[in-house]
């Protein structure tokens, strides 16, 4: 089974798509150890975009997909951070799918 | 997949929330076809309408909140919801005890949504 | 642009009575499973403009005998079924 | 005409699979074209391998088998649905670290986002179940 090792010698284990199993292990610190995996070192521009997820599914229970993420964002923070552009630089690959997986919540479905 | 034209999709939800999962199997339903950008009615009829009920707490039955995901659906550019007004008022509901503000309809406008369907998903 | 609905439960079911309400002029209604149950039940309520049709085999499982139905309601065959589903611009399903 | 089929019960818990499946078969000696087949919710119990009917019952899951061979018809058990239900193909099953997998090799896991384009392609939808 897949694991993050924390400095702390605690073993999280995570799914084979590297997201944890059990949404409860969450921390910053965490966070921070899957962003290092990525490789992606978390700065304030990621953590508040990880704080309006984290709200969003605290709210409303589901892990948005793309567009309706990037509207969230837009929402939030402003239109100049709801941008496709804006995330994908702070968030490399699939934005949706690698914030969603450093704010600790289950794969966005139907993300492409 | 293409998603060069629209088509307009409408969902028809008839469940109780809990007792049955087809509920949350139609709002996956309206969630992935939200992701392709189509034009989309969710309607709520007969039982479907108590999905809609304030105050639901499925934490104690160890269920996920159906409601909260409908307040949600706007950021999904899902605007457009109904329900039937005599299935709201059958069950002794009214608008202002629902999470999300809805169209409350008759049956007429119900079928004319469904005339302006290229498809129509019951569950 | 009508719309063929099939039922496939009796009418003590809302299944039945709820697309009662939203079928209109043009569309067809097709019963099929145990929606063919209700098949004496509509003949005395014809709905005006709407077309009814019972799924032939599901009709002779259940021991009702097709050719007692009223002139209202004509029965197909799953090859009827079909060319129902193609006639009409979408398909809902009432169950 | 391209049709694409629903299918939302399971088989043996109601009739709805079994006319899902004459439907189909139906429409194919019609001479039309199933876009594609999919199996949801409860539907993805009609794409288990290890179901088993009694010698005297109609085998519905070998009947589905055999017509999705014969035609090449796409057909796709919603993945979220089949996990939950317990039917699972190789990949899922190394994924999750279960010790089997089930999914007949006539079908394909995958998202609703296949069910949408269908509705987007074809040219009517039937859904079947309840």
């Amino acid at each position: 089974m897949r694991s993050l090792q924390l400095p702390n010698k605690a073993s999280i284990p995570l799914d084979k798509d590297g997201y944890l199993r059990d949404m409860s292990n969450w921390s910053p610190e965490v966070a921070e150890q899957l962003a290092a995996a990525i490789p992606i070192t978390l700065t304030p521009a990621h953590w508040e975009v990880l704080e309006v997820l984290r709200a969003f599914y605290q709210t409303h229970g589901i892990s948005p997909a793309t567009r309706p993420f990037v509207k969230l964002v837009a929402r939030d923070l402003g239109s100049d951070k709801g941008r496709s552009i804006y995330l994908m630089k702070l968030f490399p690959g699939n934005p949706a799918l690698t914030a969603s997986k450093l704010a600790g919540l289950p794969r966005p479905s139907n993300c492409f | 997949m293409s998603t060069n034209t629209a088509k307009t999709i409408t969902f028809i939800t008839r469940s109780t929330p809990y007792g049955h999962g087809q509920a949350k199997a139609c709002l996956d339903m309206v969630l992935s076809a939200a992701v392709f950008e189509q034009k989309i009615n969710f309607i709520f009829m007969d039982d479907g309408v108590w999905q809609l009920k304030k105050g639901q707490a499925p934490s104690h039955i160890d269920a996920k909140d159906l409601s909260a995901a409908f307040t949600a659906l706007p950021l999904y550019e899902v605007n457009d919801l109904y329900v039937n007004a005599n299935d709201l008022q059958e069950r002794g509901l009214n608008c202002e005890e629902l999470v999300v503000p809805v169209h409350s309809v008759q049956a007429n406008t119900i079928a004319e949504l469904i005339r302006e369907s290229d498809v129509v998903f019951t569950l | 642009m009508s719309t063929l609905h099939t039922i496939n439960k009796t009418s003590t079911h809302s299944a039945l009575s709820s697309c009662l309400k939203v079928a209109r002029n043009g569309d067809s209604i097709l019963l099929i499973e145990d929606g063919v149950y209700a098949s004496s039940q509509l003949c005395q309520s014809p709905l005006e403009g709407v077309a009814l049709y019972a799924l032939h085999e599901d009709l002779l499982a259940r021991g009702l005998d097709a050719s007692t139905l009223s002139g209202t309601i004509k029965t197909v065959d799953y090859n009827g079924f079909v060319d129902l589903v193609c006639q009409h611009q979408r398909c809902v399903s009432w169950s | 005409m391209k049709l694409t089929v629903l299918v939302h019960s399971a088989p043996y818990s109601s009739q709805a699979a079994y006319s899902a499946y004459r439907f189909s078969a139906s429409a194919l000696a019609a001479g039309h074209e199933i876009y594609r087949l999919f199996f949801y919710y409860d539907g993805v119990h009609n794409s288990s391998l290890l179901s088993t009917q009694a010698q005297d019952e109609f085998d519905l899951i070998a009947a589905w088998r055999t017509l999705i061979e014969s035609h090449q018809i796409d057909a796709i058990s919603c993945v979220s649905s089949a996990l939950k239900r317990g039917i699972l193909d190789a990949q899922e099953a190394a994924r999750y670290e279960k010790p089997a997998s089930n999914l007949a090799e006539q079908f394909t896991l995958s998202g609703l986002g296949q069910l949408v384009d269908a509705s987007i392609e074809s040219d009517r939808v039937v859904s079947f179940g309840g």
